[in-house]
């Protein structure tokens, strides 16, 4: 098989496993997780085997993998969707197909499966636990298992296939395509457990604050496929095309190629949670775990990023290397504050996944940040070593909230809620892969240095905004490390160090090997995928292993991008600000016992500003007054519903007025009546004549046969 | 004036005495009668006219039929019509008006008439009129179709005036 | 010899006085009567202009001859429809003979 | 067989009719009998569409199975029927939604034989404005149309059924009375009705007509044209009765009625203004992409705004037309350009996704109205543990037309919104504008079919539907099969359009 065809398929099986468990197996949960899981086996494999070939071909960059087919005829012409793996392509594949298939696996113990049917449990909301009698006779309380445990694989498989066709796109329509399918599936994912409120609301809520990224993406890609003609990448970024939008000006200052670059990033600000659109995404945690593990960590928020980085020709067209452009600006600044923005929100969360969700706002930012300076390897670099710890973070968070929740069924205590971290604490050894490898993932996340792939990538983020002199982002980015670092050590102290907080704490339990297995693949790589990128000039390590990354990331360019010359100063303000946040965060919260006692408790950072509050008062509620009562109610039902029943008075007024004032007395009396009786009147007076005798009529008949004889002759004959 | 004038004349004025007369009589047998008289003016008229067959024709049937059958109609319906009454209607006046005005309008119309003062030629001696008149009447190329509707027109009149006299009673009777 | 004039104006007095019948007397027969007397009036006329004209057409005196049955069967339903008259009303008086009227 | 390939168009055209007539002598209690006589009946008009379909040769400019009779002689007009590719996917899509929504009546039962007889008029109403080539012919079709719906509602509607057929019936007739004065205009003028032989010299008429310069009769006839059409669009400000029709209308009706008698309109522009009318087309473009913008964004606002489903859902449909109105503004403005093309390529497949997804959704609505008689949002909601069939096809048609990828209604929009940004970066900008404040809509589709999914599938298990009298029943078995042609085509559309498309652009490129 061509590796052309390869790609093609690979994202055929979890779309045909999302069939086939819809319509057919979905009675079945041992058919449809292994139709699942098996689906996301057969694309991993197919992905592996892209990415090893690419890895063979020299210069993957000038000739990669491609292959399209006529899709759209428009006019003269049609418009073609295709394949394509690159370098960057190879690269993301990569880290997307292991992440997806580990996310699979975890699902199937996550969902409990192999557990009995829960006692009260309905379709769409949790599993309750289900009670059951072992051989001595005593009850226990166990995890039952989800009610819609296949429709979970048949929904994640559309979003594997969502991810998998946005990364094999040649073409920004089908990236597009993979972008909004994966919308959908984030929509269905989170609102999973539909029966609960706040899910429900939260599903819309993230479907239409990326929506409004979505329809500014959607007007990106009109204009682009209308200044270009074309929307494949590879016709887009040549040298011809790129130099046209870029020497074009626009609208507001900015260049084509900047507009559209623009509009395009609003699409990624909604996809990737970037401020002002970030408030979706810790309101998604209401889903299921792995669910946020894909759309936060391996897909689709990555896909934002990714599309970005795509997009990064476009974007950089008008960048001439002094100063950045308009866009670039305002891609830097939305991604540097956003890094800071919600990395303060997230030290002052509770709920153990939200901290991760604002953590993720917060890294996205970073890489949105690094994009807006021009720092496209390091970009990638951080998407692809974020994807690993950030999915194993939150794998392994559902991995703690699983064992608590076993906890809590234990002691039957409803009210202590499983993903409060002051429930916790002291769970490194109940549950100590899960201890662990949640160690190695948020020690990646804070850039504990050298060791952690996390290190590397932000290191690299740093010495680029710091090596081409952008001090504002830099400073701003080493501030959020700083506090990325704290709130990760704070969530790892609160967790499992210590002592138990709660009685269910102490009866947490590890969770079963399909979910701590993606736990230690994913750690694997959350510590070594760092190595392929270490820069050259780096003390020591340097050179040790080649910077293959950069190398190999860096020739999906056309112009390939310099490596940065090694500075100490971010080296070491990186190396500063992760220990410094570590030790704080542990110095400080390895005494905190309570809520109460923690400090940075600050109202404003613990609703996230009032984001949402702001939201809903400033758009929602309007929107929502809006269409009803100026639109539905004032446009619809007063103005023009009350110009059209106007025009029934109006007609009932001119016909009665045509009946009052000139049927009735004119027509029907006048004329009509009236005749009438002057013909009565001329009867009346006529029938006089009408004697009925014989010889009157006679002398009747001759007197007017005489006058009118007599008046003949002298008037017409004389 | 010439010896046929004056026997016009006379017959003339006879004949329109007659009728006059005619219209006038309070006595409707009187007036029969003097109808008969009148009808033979009219016959001698049509004498002078040479229309010898009109004459017959007018004795036969005028005077020996219809005549007749006035008085007959006359004496049936006498009753109370004997001598009761004025004879006259009360529009008579208007009638007679009439009457003067139609001769004075037919005298005008007449008089403007250039074939007014027309004499007769003489009679042919050897013309037979009669049989030119009876092979007229019968001839297809004459007027053999007035001949046969005017019979016709009888024969309805005829069945028709059985009819209407016919009295139901009376037959209910003769049964 | 006497004038076609004379005849026309002889049958024309005689019409009038037959009218003046007709429209006048109160009895239906009297009418009747009068009705005989402008026939009259009228078959003079065509025997005139029959002798005054060219003798060998005989239209005029065939006209005459119809004219006379007519007249029969005129006075043999106007008499009829007299007797009928009289035996439904009792009267031949045509002033009371009104029943055709509004 | 040879007469129905020579005489194919015409068959399909009085088949229904003909079975109509045929039914009047079915006995009038066999309610099953008149069931299944009228899905028979609307299956051979498909059947013979898809032989249409097959036979057709799209790479031939102009019409195609054309056919002319003598109607009226004595002022020119004809029987003139033909197809090209744009009128041949209308006239697949109504003959392949009509025997779906005959099924979709089968829950039908109070005077089946009206009903059914009512409906294959509709047919031949509806299949005549698609093939006719004659102006006449064209108004005849269009108005005959009306009659049969507006018994539907008025017989077989809900609640205000009488209010929501007067003001659909005043409204379209009102709308249609320029229409009829400015084709009686041309039909004077050129002694032929004949669209072929008006079109090609009414466009270029100069000369005075009585006195009038021709550009003013031009404009004014323009308007009487636009007006007609645009009340059947329906076009913001004159959508208002559709919402009370399709709400009004029985679950049928409303398919077709937005399915395929909105579809009239947007095809009267198509097929009549813009090659009618080029010129003030291209005037007058700006004003009618206004008022497409006005309808897509209203139109999404007014739904968004309701608390009855099938009002929301018949809102939508304003909203989705008014994209097929922004697609040809968009082609007037640049005609010719690849930009129009592609605008017309969407507006044509929008009308006909928009037949698939607003038919589906309104079947979907009629469903649970059927189980439930209520329509009010706010009594629905936490349906979907009672009825997941029903709600995961809820959820994949509300997604069709919610125009998300991969489904046929982005394809079509994508295209409108693609050929209206490019006619506004490449001739006329203000079109971005346009463009750029539809997104507004499009935002707002994503409300209310949110909104809508939201309220009835959604939140916690609604006790009320769950138990006793009140159990709400899965979707049948017919239903599902009502269901079926709509969402194969709605995902085979979306992933693969180029058979229909193909079709579509062949005979846009030779058009305009």
């Amino acid at each position: 098989m061509t590796t052309e065809t390869l790609i093609w398929l690979i994202p055929l099986p979890p779309l045909l496993a999302f069939f086939l468990i819809v319509l057919f197996t979905n009675k079945s949960k041992a058919l449809s997780h292994t139709i699942g899981v098996g689906a996301a086996a057969l694309s991993f494999i197919g992905s592996m085997v892209v990415f090893v070939r690419a890895l063979g071909v020299e210069h993957l960059g000038e000739s990669p993998f491609e292959s399209a087919v006529n899709w759209l005829p428009t006019g003269d012409t049609w418009f073609r969707i295709g394949v394509l793996i690159d370098p960057l392509g190879a690269a993301v594949l990569f880290f997307v197909a292991i992440t997806i298939l580990m996310i699979f696996l975890y699902s199937v113990g996550y969902h409990n499966y192999g557990q009995p049917a829960g006692d009260h449990d309905v379709k769409g909301l949790p599993p309750h636990g289900a009670t059951i009698t072992d051989e001595h006779g005593h009850k226990h309380v166990v995890p039952s298992v989800e009610p819609m445990y296949s429709r979970f694989f048949a929904f994640l498989g559309l979003f594997a296939f969502g991810m998998y066709t946005l990364v094999v796109s040649d073409n920004l329509l089908t990236l597009f395509v993979g972008w909004e399918i994966m919308g959908l599936c984030s929509y269905l994912l989170i609102g999973f457990w539909y029966g609960k409120p706040s899910a429900r609301d939260a599903a819309v809520k993230a479907f239409m604050t990326t929506r409004i990224g979505d329809v500014f993406m959607l007007l990106g890609i009109a204009f682009l496929y209308s200044a270009t003609g074309t929307l494949t990448f590879r016709e887009i970024f040549t040298e011809e095309t790129l130099h046209a939008l870029a020497s074009t000006p626009a609208w507001f200052g900015m260049t084509t190629s900047g507009f559209i670059a623009l509009l395009l990033f609003i699409g990624t600000v909604g996809k990737s949670a970037q401020w002002p659109l970030h408030v979706w995404l810790p309101d998604a945690m209401e889903g299921p775990t792995p669910v946020s593990a894909m759309i936060h960590a391996a897909t689709m928020v990555s896909a934002g990023v990714y599309a970005v980085i795509r997009m990064f020709p476009l974007l950089t067209a008008d960048y001439t290397g002094h100063g950045l452009t308009v866009t670039m600006s305002i891609v830097a600044f939305i991604g540097a504050f956003t890094a800071l923005f919600a990395a303060t929100i997230a030290v002052a969360q509770n709920d153990i996944k939200r901290v991760l969700a604002y953590s993720t706002i917060s890294q996205l930012g970073y890489m949105i940040a690094a994009l807006g300076i021009g720092a496209y390897v390091a970009a990638a670099f951080h998407l692809i070593t974020h994807a690993f710890f950030k999915a194993l973070l939150f794998l392994g968070s559902g991995s703690v909230i699983h064992g608590m929740e076993h906890g809590v069924l234990h002691t039957g205590n409803h009210h202590v809620d499983p993903q409060d971290m002051y429930n916790m604490g002291g769970l490194r050894k109940k549950m100590p892969i899960t201890f662990w490898t949640f160690l190695i993932g948020g020690f990646a996340l804070a850039g504990f240095p050298l060791v952690t792939a996390g290190f590397w990538s932000k290191d690299e983020i740093l010495a680029d905004a710091f090596g081409h002199g952008h001090l504002a982002v830099f400073v701003t980015l080493a501030i959020a490390a700083f506090l990325t670092a704290f709130y990760t050590m704070r969530q790892i102290t609160l967790t499992f160090l210590g002592e138990p907080r709660t009685e269910e704490a102490k009866h947490a339990q590890e969770t079963p090997w399909t979910m701590t297995t993606p736990l230690i693949v994913l750690a694997f790589f959350a510590v070594t995928y760092g190595w392929v990128g270490i820069p050259e000039h780096f003390p020591l390590l340097g050179g040790l292993v080649p910077n293959w990354f950069h190398e190999f990331v860096g020739s999906t360019l056309a112009e390939h991008p310099e490596a940065i010359e090694f500075n100490p100063i971010p080296l070491l303000t990186s190396i500063g600000v992760a220990g410094g946040g570590l030790i704080l965060g542990w110095l400080y919260y390895r005494n905190v016992k309570s809520v109460s006692e923690d400090k940075f408790q600050i109202p404003l950072l613990k609703n996230k500003y009032y984001f949402d509050e702001a939201y809903n008062f400033l758009f929602v509620k309007p929107a929502y007054w809006f269409a009803e009562n100026i639109v539905y109610k004032f446009l619809d039902k007063g103005v023009i519903d009350g110009i059209l029943h106007a025009f029934g008075p109006f007609t009932q007024g001119t016909g009665s007025a045509l009946r009052n004032y000139i049927d009735l007395p004119v027509i029907n009396r006048a004329i009509g009546d009236g005749s009438a009786e002057i013909t009565y009147w001329f009867g009346g007076k006529l029938r006089a004549i009408q004697t009925g005798r014989v010889q009157q009529y006679l002398m009747l008949a001759l007197v007017t046969f005489i006058v009118i004889g007599a008046a003949l002759y002298f008037f017409v004959l004389a | 004036m010439t010896g046929e004038q004056i026997v016009f004349l006379v017959v003339a004025f006879f004949t329109l005495a007659a009728g006059f007369m005619v219209v006038t009589t309070r006595n409707l047998v009187h007036a029969a009668l003097w109808l008969v008289a009148a009808l033979f003016g009219v016959a001698v008229t049509y004498v002078t006219l040479h229309a010898n067959f009109l004459a017959v024709v007018q004795v036969v049937v005028y005077i020996g039929a219809i005549a007749i059958l006035f008085i007959f109609a006359v004496m049936l319906t006498r009753r109370d019509m004997r001598d009761q009454g004025p004879q006259m209607n009360k529009n008579w006046w208007l009638g007679a008006l009439l009457a003067v005005l139609t001769f004075g309008g037919l005298y005008f119309l007449l008089q403007g008439w250039e074939g007014m003062t027309k004499t007769a030629t003489s009679y042919p001696v050897s013309f037979d009129a009669i049989s030119e008149l009876g092979s007229a009447l019968v001839s297809p190329v004459g007027y053999v179709l007035p001949f046969e509707v005017a019979s016709v027109l009888l024969v309805a009149a005829l069945v028709g005036a059985v009819y209407v006299a016919f009295n139901p009673r009376n037959g209910d009777t003769r049964k | 010899m006497v004038p076609l004039s004379w005849y026309l104006v002889f049958a024309a007095a005689l019409f009038s006085i037959g009218m003046f019948g007709v429209l006048s007397r109160r009895n239906a027969v009297a009418i009747l009567l009068g009705i005989e007397l402008m026939l009259n009036a009228v078959n003079i006329n065509l025997a005139a202009f029959w002798r005054y004209g060219d003798v060998r057409l005989m239209t005029g005196q065939v006209f005459a001859i119809i004219v006379f049955a007519v007249a029969a069967a005129e006075v043999a339903v106007g008499l009829a429809l007299v007797i009928s008259v009289y035996r439904n009303r009792h009267t031949v008086v045509a002033d009371e003979i009104d029943m055709l009227k509004w | 067989m040879n007469f129905i390939a020579t005489h194919l168009l015409s068959t399909i055209l009085f088949f229904p009719a003909v079975a109509a007539l045929v039914m009047l002598f079915l006995p009038k209690d066999e309610t099953k009998l008149h069931k299944w006589f009228a899905l028979g009946a609307s299956l051979v008009p498909f059947v013979l569409s898809l032989v249409l379909w097959f036979n057709f040769d799209p790479a031939q400019p102009g019409y195609q199975f054309e056919e002319m009779y003598t109607w009226y002689a004595a002022i020119g007009s004809s029987l003139h029927l033909g197809v090209d590719g744009l009128s041949l996917s209308m006239v697949l899509l109504t003959t392949l939604l009509t025997p779906i929504a005959i099924l979709a009546s089968f829950s039908i039962n109070d005077r089946t034989k009206a009903y059914m007889i009512l409906f294959l008029f509709l047919e031949t109403g509806m299949l005549g404005v698609f093939m006719a080539l004659d102006l006449l012919i064209f108004f005849v079709f269009w108005e005959v149309g009306l009659v049969p719906m507006y018994f539907l509602i008025n017989q077989w509607g809900s609640a205000n059924r009488n209010y929501a057929s007067m003001k659909f019936m005043i409204y379209t007739m009102g709308g249609s009375l320029g229409l009829l004065l400015a084709v009686q205009l041309l039909g004077v003028l050129f002694k032929t009705y004949d669209l072929q032989v008006i079109t090609e010299q009414w466009a270029t008429y100069t000369a005075p007509i009585g006195g009038i310069p021709a550009s003013t009769f031009k404009a004014v006839a323009f308007w009487a044209f636009v007006i007609a059409f645009a009340v059947k669009v329906p076009l913001w400000p004159f959508h208002t009765w559709l919402p009370d029709a399709h709400t009004e209308a029985p679950t049928a009706g409303s398919m077709i009625l937005a399915g395929v008698l909105l579809k009239l309109g947007a095809y009267g522009f198509l097929r009549l203004v813009l090659p009618l009318y080029p010129e003030e087309a291209k005037y007058f473009a700006g004003a009618l992409a206004f008022l497409a913008v006005a309808a897509i964004v209203f139109g999404a606002f007014g739904s968004y705004a309701q608390t009855d489903f099938k009002r929301l859902v018949a809102y939508s449909s304003v909203n989705h037309m008014g994209f097929v109105v922004l697609g040809i503004a968009a082609a007037a403005y640049a005609a010719g350009t690849a930009d129009a093309h592609i605008a017309l390529n969407g507006a044509i497949l929008q009308m006909f996704n928009h037949g698939l997804s607003a038919a589906g959704m309104f079947f979907l609505v009629g469903v649970i109205y059927e189980r439930t008689h209520t329509r009010n949002l706010e009594e629905l909601g936490g349906l979907f543990p009672l009825v997941p069939v029903y709600g995961g096809i809820l959820i994949f048609t509300s997604m069709a037309s919610l125009g998300l990828p991969g489904l046929n209604g982005f394809i079509s929009e994508f295209l409108v919104v693609r050929g209206a940004f490019g006619v506004g970066v490449n001739s006329v900008p203000v079109m971005a504008i346009y463009t750029a404040v539809a997104m507004l809509g499009l935002l707002f589709t994503g409300a209310y079919i949110l909104k809508g999914i939201k309220k009835v599938l959604h939140g916690p298990m609604n006790e009320h539907w769950a138990h006793g009298e009140h159990k709400l029943t899965e979707i049948n078995a017919r239903e599902v099969i009502v269901m079926v042609p709509l969402m194969v085509l709605i995902l085979w559309i979306g992933l693969y359009p180029a058979w229909i498309l193909d079709v579509i652009n062949k005979a846009v490129v030779v058009l305009f």
